[in-house]
């Protein structure tokens, strides 16, 4: 086996433009519910309506590429608002079910036949990413010795590490304010915080909102990066994921998201290429009544289940977590 | 030319038959012609009803019937369509073009009809949710775990289903039993393996969720290795014809499906208001320091909830097998449905759960008679659910919580 | 095409011709010297039934390749990956897999909903995305009507959806119900036979589409059964087997309604297939699949590679589809994607007939500069403007009491 | 007791010794306040005034519905009638934290800590008005700094004297019973309110502390604030209370000064109970124990 | 740290034959933070012992570590003799141990009833018998059998809290706080009531801030601090000790 190919596989994914996706879905949810304890399982939601609206403004409205990055921002906050003022005042796991269940349906409706014309349908929409790319100052791709990327990713990923870093950045300024604390608040009491005067709705609201937006921006990034829009991307797994990753770097930390989408990707894609070179070639390493190269691609996500739980069992907080924090947590 | 492309027409009058089959039409002329109006061919049809005219080669091509020529009494469904313009792809053999002659109008069925049939599928639907909704209930209810490995859980009782069935060859109902007894041992083993020791460590509730999304993904794949990705049915009762009972059409295996799954979810409701165990487990979901206080052994609450939980959710799954097939996805994608209806209902509230469910599984199948896109008709439910959030934020049989 | 300064350590490569391609004047993308081919072909998911024998026509074709002495000089490389299905995305993820693993020709994906899902990242990349099985329109239409990167051997469902029209007109079908899966296939498919059918004559009583993900069949089944058609298309995949018991409940069975499959779900459900039907439920009904007859002959080389092969849907087109890249790489005298994508339209279309890889890469070596048209194993291969073949033959097959498929007659059309 | 009375406290002398009293200078007034809970009437108030500048004190058996009193005046929860005003700001259906705004300020009988803040960060979220907590200003840590310090300032000397400095840095979900209600109260202080409501804030708390919490008490009543407290423990009320309003099954069933009220014989059966005032360890042991013997007997009968 | 010296030889002296003694007990929440430095408490068959002490001082705490609900890491806990260190609490009950938390001690989502009927979940048969005693103590409870108790005032939940653990009939009860939040005449009914099962036998181990009333009728009272002993004796020895009234009791209550 080549362990250096499979380093090198997963360290590049690991950096690559699909974990910047999962970290900036993972960085509105530490937002909305490492901060604020809002059980928002509808993140692809966001990212769904971020990256529709970039490419239904482009590509069927036949307007400008600014345009269609200003709606997408707009939509994400039309979102935000829409769910929001019906929904703040749910409890926690009710919150839960309408946001997954609205994003299921925006995806249902996002990819029906009866709206083809608006949507594009189950195709999807392509086609709005011209500028974007146009915009790539590079000539060249990148070789860093070890790990080289496309003159395309090299763009995607300048872009999408600076997205990530100002995000970063905005929720770190945020979060060390009274601001944060009092979104902090509201996660672990809200009638003891409305009992000290403070609009608890419209502190969610503001949270939501914040959180939404950066995951339209993740599904807007997620568009340019993939150069399509298509419905059954955004469907629950990458909210759950997305999670996962929030978890795994410990929630409500600034870098926590950051870290575990990386760490994440650097799993899913070194344990693809681990399992692909046992079962690839002509003489595999593993035999093929026991795992074929069809069943060595599912391996990789049962480790990486398995190893999702054995985080949790042996820590909980995540990396950067405060085991005292989990502590207090027992009922 | 000559290579056999052709347009062939038949004319045949559906409102007379002979011999089952359509009357022919004879002696009616067809013509042929290009776009731009030059004529090809010209045909009659002959004692078949048939006529043939040879083309040069692919393109557009007219054809237009000569009304005068139809036979007294014979007339064509509609005015316009004495013209058909066909766009011939086929090289080699006839392209078919047909008039529409005395077809009948199309028996199809009425409102009301769509209605009750789409009710009873929708109720049968909404019992099989039903189980799966009492299981993650009990679960959640000793638990207060979200458990989204509980899709899972329905797969596993249809995949155990099948593999008794076709591969150890026992008959369905048996294997069925089985199923259920094996989802009852597997609810122990996970329990045992997984949450007891989770629980030991003093792990919350979230860090258990994450957990259970990693389980969920992890049996998938087990299911997908194992399985395979595609879809089975048993090798039993898989066609069956419908029969009437008055409005209502039903088959034996739907009936069975009903049956069973009404009984079964009666007595685990009276069960789980009237016995001691029910109430334990709503007791140790509450507050488990407490209830060991009280002297109830916490780990084998849970246990227990978790082998019932697991047994009602594998019949579900078997049920779902049932009627319609298995696939390593089946519990994934009932899995929202099934939250959405526990939720509904309220949650940890036993009789929720079941009300829920019906109404989840009435919205589904009920929606497209309303006009809901049958392509996306779980968004009905969806919107049903929103809707019914916001006017009791707790759900149906919910109760708020009181503050101070 | 680069390795002119390891040839000295490479002792076998002495004898190729690598010289004229450092002396070609055309300016040609770089490649990295080996051919290398990427499967993106269904090993799981709703068409799982189809991969074996897409990937056996693969491994044919690589073989066959280097035992003529593979693409300049050098033997061709076959990686596989998987396609799954559409909302597993899986595909996107596999790209990603291939590409870095240098690619030069990703063959795939067989669905063309799975296709779209990855199309835009492979052709970014610059390799060439070439399925054998995708039949939807969407790829002639819009941002894909360009000569671009994307080709296929199988042809657009134009041709399939005006072959199962004219069956259905010619068995006399007045009013046909549709049922279909929604999503890139099944859209365009049902509309093609929709749009021929009332060309034609017939009427269609209604179209109905379920979602990829949907749970139950119910509501649909009982639109279908409920519309008073005489007869009913099934555009899906494998959901097919869930379908059909409910049509049969609900009364509207293949016994009841004369039913018609598409290359979708045209497969064997006997008692030995992987996903069998009940004996008898299927007896009569007819199905297309675009394709030539498969030969005897190829079909025993496939089971050279996989001798475990019941099926053979779409293997010829894999097949094709590498060896017309192959070809167009030594016309072109380099194996980077946008290198073979210029010369793929070339080596199938107009020139010096031949009709196997060793033959067409003669007359290449012969004059490399020559005009050949390959004709294959699927049939005429004729690639036109948008990449999608100009050409091709449907088979039409029925149903046996056993639920087997036996090929009926194959009608060849022109798009 | 302090020496001199205030104003307001003196001008209670004139105020009836009925339920629902008018007072001379009321900062609460509401009528008609309902709350029924499926057949159960938890409140029915038909008239209370709050006098400000002193300190009330509401007692009543448990049950009474004072916990639901203070939920309806404060927002928390909707009556089925009633109207009452706030210094003269109607507040019916006014928000939870709105009503907090205004100045009238309640803590929970069953505590409400922030469990994963620390005790400082849980002081600090009281204070009001902060310019950090608002959306575009929160980034910018210059415009927030010094308001912070002064707050934080202020929430350490409330620490202190709730005895709770040493757990400055602990999450406060760590806290004892006793501390986390300690915590609840000081942390109301932080808001500075006009009106502070507090629910039974001494019980669990340790008998010494309670002592000199109640000088603090008395001192937020010198400084021109209202108090309201619900209480069980005899000995706060009769200390500090100005004025105390007895509740019973949802209505006001007694008013007036506390010697007045413990001393009412109706308060006193219902309420304060035949062996209030003496010392539970001169009961009669041996009339205990035959008592006991009697029942056991019993049951072996 | 005399003072804690002789406490130490104090309980060494006179713990034989307890039924319940906890001896240098260490224990805490968290990894390396001991709440219970080196706690020692006895109680003899037939003896109500009160502990009081300030917030924070380690009373609960030393409580559940006596329940097990809390992990015991040095130190041992005897009943009659047996070693029941960090033994389950379902197996403590199960011996005859019953136990009152000071928070979160009622079942929210259950009845009155319910919660009662939890409180002999491990033997059922004597529920009505029971049930009858406990409403008899507690009448609200009986009148509101069927709510829920999550909707339950503070001090209806304390009467239920109490009824619970008085449903088991145990042989050694431990109390946190039974009187927090009771209406006084409540109060003075639960102390009363307290000695009264302690005469029928009941061995009774109280954490009380109610402090003088606690000190009035308990045999003996420990004053805990920083999780240790740092007075006991009588409990009218402990009202009346000058140091004890000034740092813990205070003289509120005495002024009465
Ligand atoms: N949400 C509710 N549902 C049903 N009954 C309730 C609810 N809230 C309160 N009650 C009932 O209303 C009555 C008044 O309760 P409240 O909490 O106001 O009493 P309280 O005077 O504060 O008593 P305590 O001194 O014990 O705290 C109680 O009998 C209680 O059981
Ligand atoms: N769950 C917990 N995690 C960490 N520390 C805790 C926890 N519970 C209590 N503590 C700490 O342990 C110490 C003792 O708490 P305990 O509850 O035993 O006090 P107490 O004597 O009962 O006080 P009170 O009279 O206020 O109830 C306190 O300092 C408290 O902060
Ligand atoms: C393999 C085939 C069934 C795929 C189908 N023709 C499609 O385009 O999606
Ligand atoms: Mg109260
Ligand atoms: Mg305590």
């Amino acid at each position: 086996m080549d362990f250096l190919e499979i380093l090198r596989t997963a360290l590049q994914q690991a950096l690559g433009p699909t974990a910047i996706v999962y970290v900036l879905a993972a960085i509105g949810i530490n937002v909305h519910f490492g901060y604020t304890g809002l059980l928002n399982f509808g993140q692809s939601g966001f990212m769904a309506v971020g990256a529709y609206g970039l490419a239904v403004t482009v590509v069927i409205l036949d307007g400008s590429f600014w345009l269609g990055v200003a709606v997408s921002f707009v939509a994400a906050l039309a979102l935000a608002i829409v769910l929001g003022l019906p929904t703040l005042r749910l409890r926690a796991d009710y919150l839960a079910i309408v946001t997954i269940a609205t994003s299921e349906a925006l995806r249902l409706v996002f990819g029906s036949v009866e709206m083809k014309d608006t949507f594009g349908g189950s195709n999807g929409l392509t086609g709005y990413s011209k500028v974007y790319k146009d915009l790539n100052p590079y000539s060249d791709g990148i070789d860093l010795g070890f790990i080289s990327y496309r003159r395309d990713d090299l763009w995607n990923i300048t872009v999408g590490w600076s997205l990530v870093a100002i995000c970063c950045l905005v929720v770190w300024a945020l979060m060390r304010s009274p601001w944060g604390r009092v979104l902090r608040s509201i996660r672990e009491d809200e009638d003891a915080v409305r009992s000290l005067g403070k609009n608890v709705f419209a502190y969610k609201m503001q949270a939501l909102i914040l959180g939404g937006m950066i995951g339209g921006l993740a599904g807007l990034f997620f568009a340019l990066k993939q150069a399509s829009v298509v419905p059954t991307d955004y469907n629950t797994n990458l909210t759950f994921l997305a999670y996962t990753a929030l978890l795994v770097g410990g929630a409500a930390r600034v870098l926590g998201p950051v870290v575990g989408g990386v760490i994440l990707w650097f799993l899913l894609s070194g344990l693809g290429a681990t399992f692909g070179q046992m079962t690839s070639g002509p003489d595999p390493i593993l035999p093929t009544w026991l795992m074929d190269s069809s069943q060595s691609s599912l391996t990789r996500f049962i480790v990486t289940g398995l190893a999702l739980m054995l985080l949790m069992i042996f820590r909980p907080q995540g990396i950067f977590g405060d085991r005292r924090e989990i502590a207090i947590d027992g009922r | 030319m000559g290579d056999g492309t052709a347009i062939d027409v038949t004319l045949s009058d559906d409102s007379k038959k002979v011999d089952g089959q359509p009357a022919p039409i004879e002696g009616v002329t067809l013509t042929v012609t290009t776009d731009d109006g030059t004529e090809v061919g010209e045909d009659v049809t002959d004692a078949e009803g048939k006529a043939s005219i040879p083309l040069p080669g692919g393109g557009t091509y007219t054809v237009t019937l000569d009304e005068d020529t139809l036979p007294e009494g014979i007339e064509l469904d509609s005015k316009t369509r004495t013209e058909l313009e066909v766009r011939v792809l086929i090289s080699g053999s006839a392209t078919i073009a047909a008039f529409p002659i005395g077809v009948q109008a199309a028996d199809t069925t009425g409102f009301a009809t769509k209605l009750i049939d789409s009710i009873v599928s929708g109720i049968k639907f909404g019992l099989i949710i039903a189980l799966a909704a009492l299981g993650l209930s009990l679960i959640f209810g000793a638990t207060g775990l979200t458990n989204f490995a509980h899709g899972e859980l329905i797969t596993l009782g249809g995949v155990v289903t099948y593999w008794f069935n076709r591969d150890a060859g026992l008959p369905v109902i048996l294997a069925g039993l089985a199923a259920v007894l094996v989802s009852a041992l597997f609810g122990y083993a996970q329990d045992r393996v997984l949450w007891r020791p989770l629980r030991r460590r003093g792990t919350g509730l979230i860090a258990m969720m994450i957990v259970s999304i990693g389980f969920a993904l992890f049996l998938r794949s087990i299911f997908q290795y194992t399985f395979g990705g595609s879809t089975q049915t048993y090798d039993q009762y898989v066609a069956q014809v419908r029969h009437s009972w008055g409005p209502i059409h039903l088959n034996d295996k739907e009936i069975a499906i009903i049956v069973i799954s009404l009984v079964v979810i009666t007595a685990v409701c009276i069960a789980m208001m009237k016995t001691r165990m029910g109430k334990a487990m709503r007791a140790v979901s509450d507050n488990p320091a407490l209830s060991a206080s009280s002297g109830m052994r916490v780990d084998s609450v849970i246990r227990n909830a978790w082998i019932l939980g697991t047994a009602l959710t594998g019949l579900s799954g078997v049920l779902l097998g049932l009627n319609s097939q298995v696939s390593f996805q089946n519990g994934g994608r009932m899995l929202l449905l099934v939250f959405a209806a526990v939720t509904l209902g309220g949650l940890g509230t036993i009789w929720g759960a079941l009300l829920g469910s019906l109404v989840i599984g009435i919205i589904v199948e009920v929606g497209p008679t309303f006009g809901v896109p049958s392509s996306i008709k779980e968004v009905g439910a969806l919107v049903v659910l929103i809707l019914i959030l916001l006017v009791r934020p707790q759900g149906i049989l919910g109760r708020r919580e009181r503050i101070g | 095409a680069c390795g002119s300064e390891d040839s000295s350590s490479d002792a076998e490569s002495n004898d190729s011709p690598s010289e004229s391609s450092s002396s070609s004047a055309e300016p040609v993308a770089e490649g990295d010297g080996t051919l290398t081919f990427g499967s993106l072909l269904p090993a799981t998911g709703s068409l799982a039934f189809l991969g074996p024998p897409e990937f056996a026509g693969v491994d044919l074709a690589v073989k066959e390749i280097n035992e003529a002495g593979g693409v300049l000089g050098k033997d061709v490389v076959h990686v596989r990956g998987d396609s799954g299905d559409a909302d597993s995305g899986i595909a996107p993820a596999e790209s990603d897999k291939l590409i870095d693993a240098g690619s030069d020709v990703i063959v795939g994906a067989a669905s063309s909903g799975v296709s779209l899902t990855a199309i835009d990242k492979i052709m970014s990349a610059g390799v060439v995305m070439y399925s054998p099985a995708n039949t939807s329109t969407a790829f002639d239409e819009g941002d894909y009507s360009k000569p671009d990167l994307y080709f296929r051997t199988a042809p657009s469902d134009i041709l399939q959806g005006a072959v199962l029209a004219n069956l259905l007109v010619k068995d006399g079908r007045k009013n046909v119900a549709i049922l279909a899966r929604q999503d890139a296939y099944g859209e365009t498919l049902a509309s093609e036979i929709k749009k021929n059918l009332e060309a034609q004559g017939s009427a269609v009583a209604l179209t109905e589409f379920y979602g990829e993900k949907a749970q139950t069949f119910d509501t649909q089944v009982q639109e279908i059964a409920g519309a008073g058609a005489d007869a009913v298309v099934l555009v899906a995949f494998e959901e097919t087997t869930s379908i059909i018991p409910q049509l049969v409940s609900a009364g509207a069975g293949p016994k009841d309604l004369p039913t018609y499959f598409v290359d979708g779900n045209t497969a064997d459900y006997s008692s030995e297939a992987s996903v069998p039907l009940p004996a008898g439920t299927l007896e009569g009904t007819k199905g297309t699949i675009p394709g030539a007859e498969t030969a005897g002959d190829f079909k025993d080389r496939l089971k050279g590679v996989d001798p475990k092969l019941t099926d053979y849907s779409y293997s010829a087109e894999s097949y094709d589809a590498v060896v017309t890249s192959a070809l167009a790489a030594i016309a072109a005298q380099s194996d980077a994607g946008e290198a073979i994508a210029s010369k793929l339209v070339d080596v199938t279309t107009g020139g010096e007939k031949c009709t196997t890889f060793a033959d067409c890469a003669a007359l290449l070596e012969a004059d490399p500069a020559a005009d050949i048209d390959y004709d294959g194993v699927s049939g005429p291969i004729e690639l036109g403007e948008t990449g999608s073949p100009t050409a091709a033959s449907i088979g039409i097959y029925e149903y046996d009491a056993e639920n087997k498929i036996s090929p009926v007659e194959y009608i060849s059309g022109n798009i | 007791m302090a020496a001199e009375l205030t104003a307001a406290q003196a001008a209670l002398a004139q105020v009836a010794t009925d339920p629902g009293a008018k007072k001379p200078d009321p900062i609460v007034v509401g009528s008609g306040i309902t709350r029924t809970f499926g057949g159960l009437k938890a409140v029915d108030v038909e008239h209370i005034e709050i006098q400000r500048g002193v300190i009330t004190a509401l007692i009543g058996p448990n049950g009474a519905g004072k916990t639901t009193l203070f939920n309806l005046l404060t927002g928390f929860d909707e009556p089925n009638s009633g109207q009452w005003s706030f210094n003269g700001n109607a507040l019916q259906s006014v928000s939870a934290y709105k009503v907090a705004r205004l100045g009238m300020v309640r803590t929970f009988q069953l505590t409400k800590v922030l469990a994963k803040l620390t005790v400082i960060e849980n002081m600090r979220l009281g204070a009001t008005g902060q310019k950090g907590e608002k959306f575009w200003l929160a980034p910018f840590k210059w415009l927030w700094k010094g308001q912070e310090d002064e707050i934080t300032s202020r929430a350490d000397d409330l620490l202190a004297r709730f005895k709770l400095d040493a757990k400055r840095e602990d999450f406060a979900g760590s806290l004892s019973g006793g501390q986390r209600k300690l915590l609840e109260m000081a942390r109301a202080l932080m808001v500075d309110p006009e009106l502070i409501m507090l629910d039974e804030p001494m019980a669990g708390v340790n008998p010494a502390l309670k002592q000199s919490l109640l000088g603090h008490v008395q001192s937020l009543r010198d400084e021109g604030r209202t108090v309201l407290f619900v209480e069980h423990d005899m000995d706060m009320v009769r200390h500090i209370s100005d004025w105390v309003i007895v509740m019973a099954q949802g209505q006001i069933v007694a008013e007036g000064t506390p010697q007045s009220v413990m001393a009412d014989q109706r308060v006193i059966d219902a309420y304060l109970g035949a062996h209030h005032d003496t010392d539970l360890s001169e009961l009669d042991e041996a009339a205990l124990e035959a008592e006991v013997e009697a029942e056991i007997k019993e049951e072996q009968a | 740290m005399s003072e804690n010296s002789t406490e130490r030889e104090n309980h060494l002296a006179h713990a034989d034959g307890a039924v319940l003694r906890a001896d240098n007990l260490i224990a805490g929440y968290l990894p390396g933070v001991n709440i219970l430095n080196g706690a020692d408490l006895y109680c003899q068959p037939g003896e109500l012992v009160g502990i009081i002490g300030p917030n924070g001082a380690g009373k609960s705490t030393l409580l559940k570590a006596l329940f097990g609900l809390v992990k015991v890491h040095t130190g041992q806990v005897l009943l009659k003799g047996d070693d029941i260190t960090n033994q389950r609490a379902d197996q403590l009950v199960t011996k005859g141990i019953g136990f009152v938390p000071q928070t979160n001690n009622v079942f929210p989502s259950l009845t009155i009833e319910e919660n009662l009927e939890m409180g002999c979940y491990q033997a059922p048969g004597t529920f009505t018998e029971r049930f009858d005693f406990v409403t008899d103590l507690f009448p609200t409870l009986g009148t509101r059998r069927k709510q829920r108790a999550g909707s339950l005032s503070g001090g209806e939940r304390q009467m239920v809290a109490m009824g619970r653990a008085l449903m088991m009939n145990p042989s050694v009860l431990l109390l946190d706080e039974p009187s927090a939040g009771l209406s006084p005449v409540m109060q003075d009914e639960v102390f009363v009531q307290t000695r009264k099962i302690n005469k029928a036998g009941v061995s009774v181990i109280m954490v009380e801030q109610n402090a003088n009333r606690c000190l009035q009728i308990c045999d003996r009272g420990y004053v805990l601090d920083q999780g240790r002993n740092a007075y006991s004796g009588t409990g009218k020895s402990l009202a009346g000790d000058p140091k004890v009234i000034e740092l813990y009791l205070g003289t509120l209550g005495a002024a009465s």
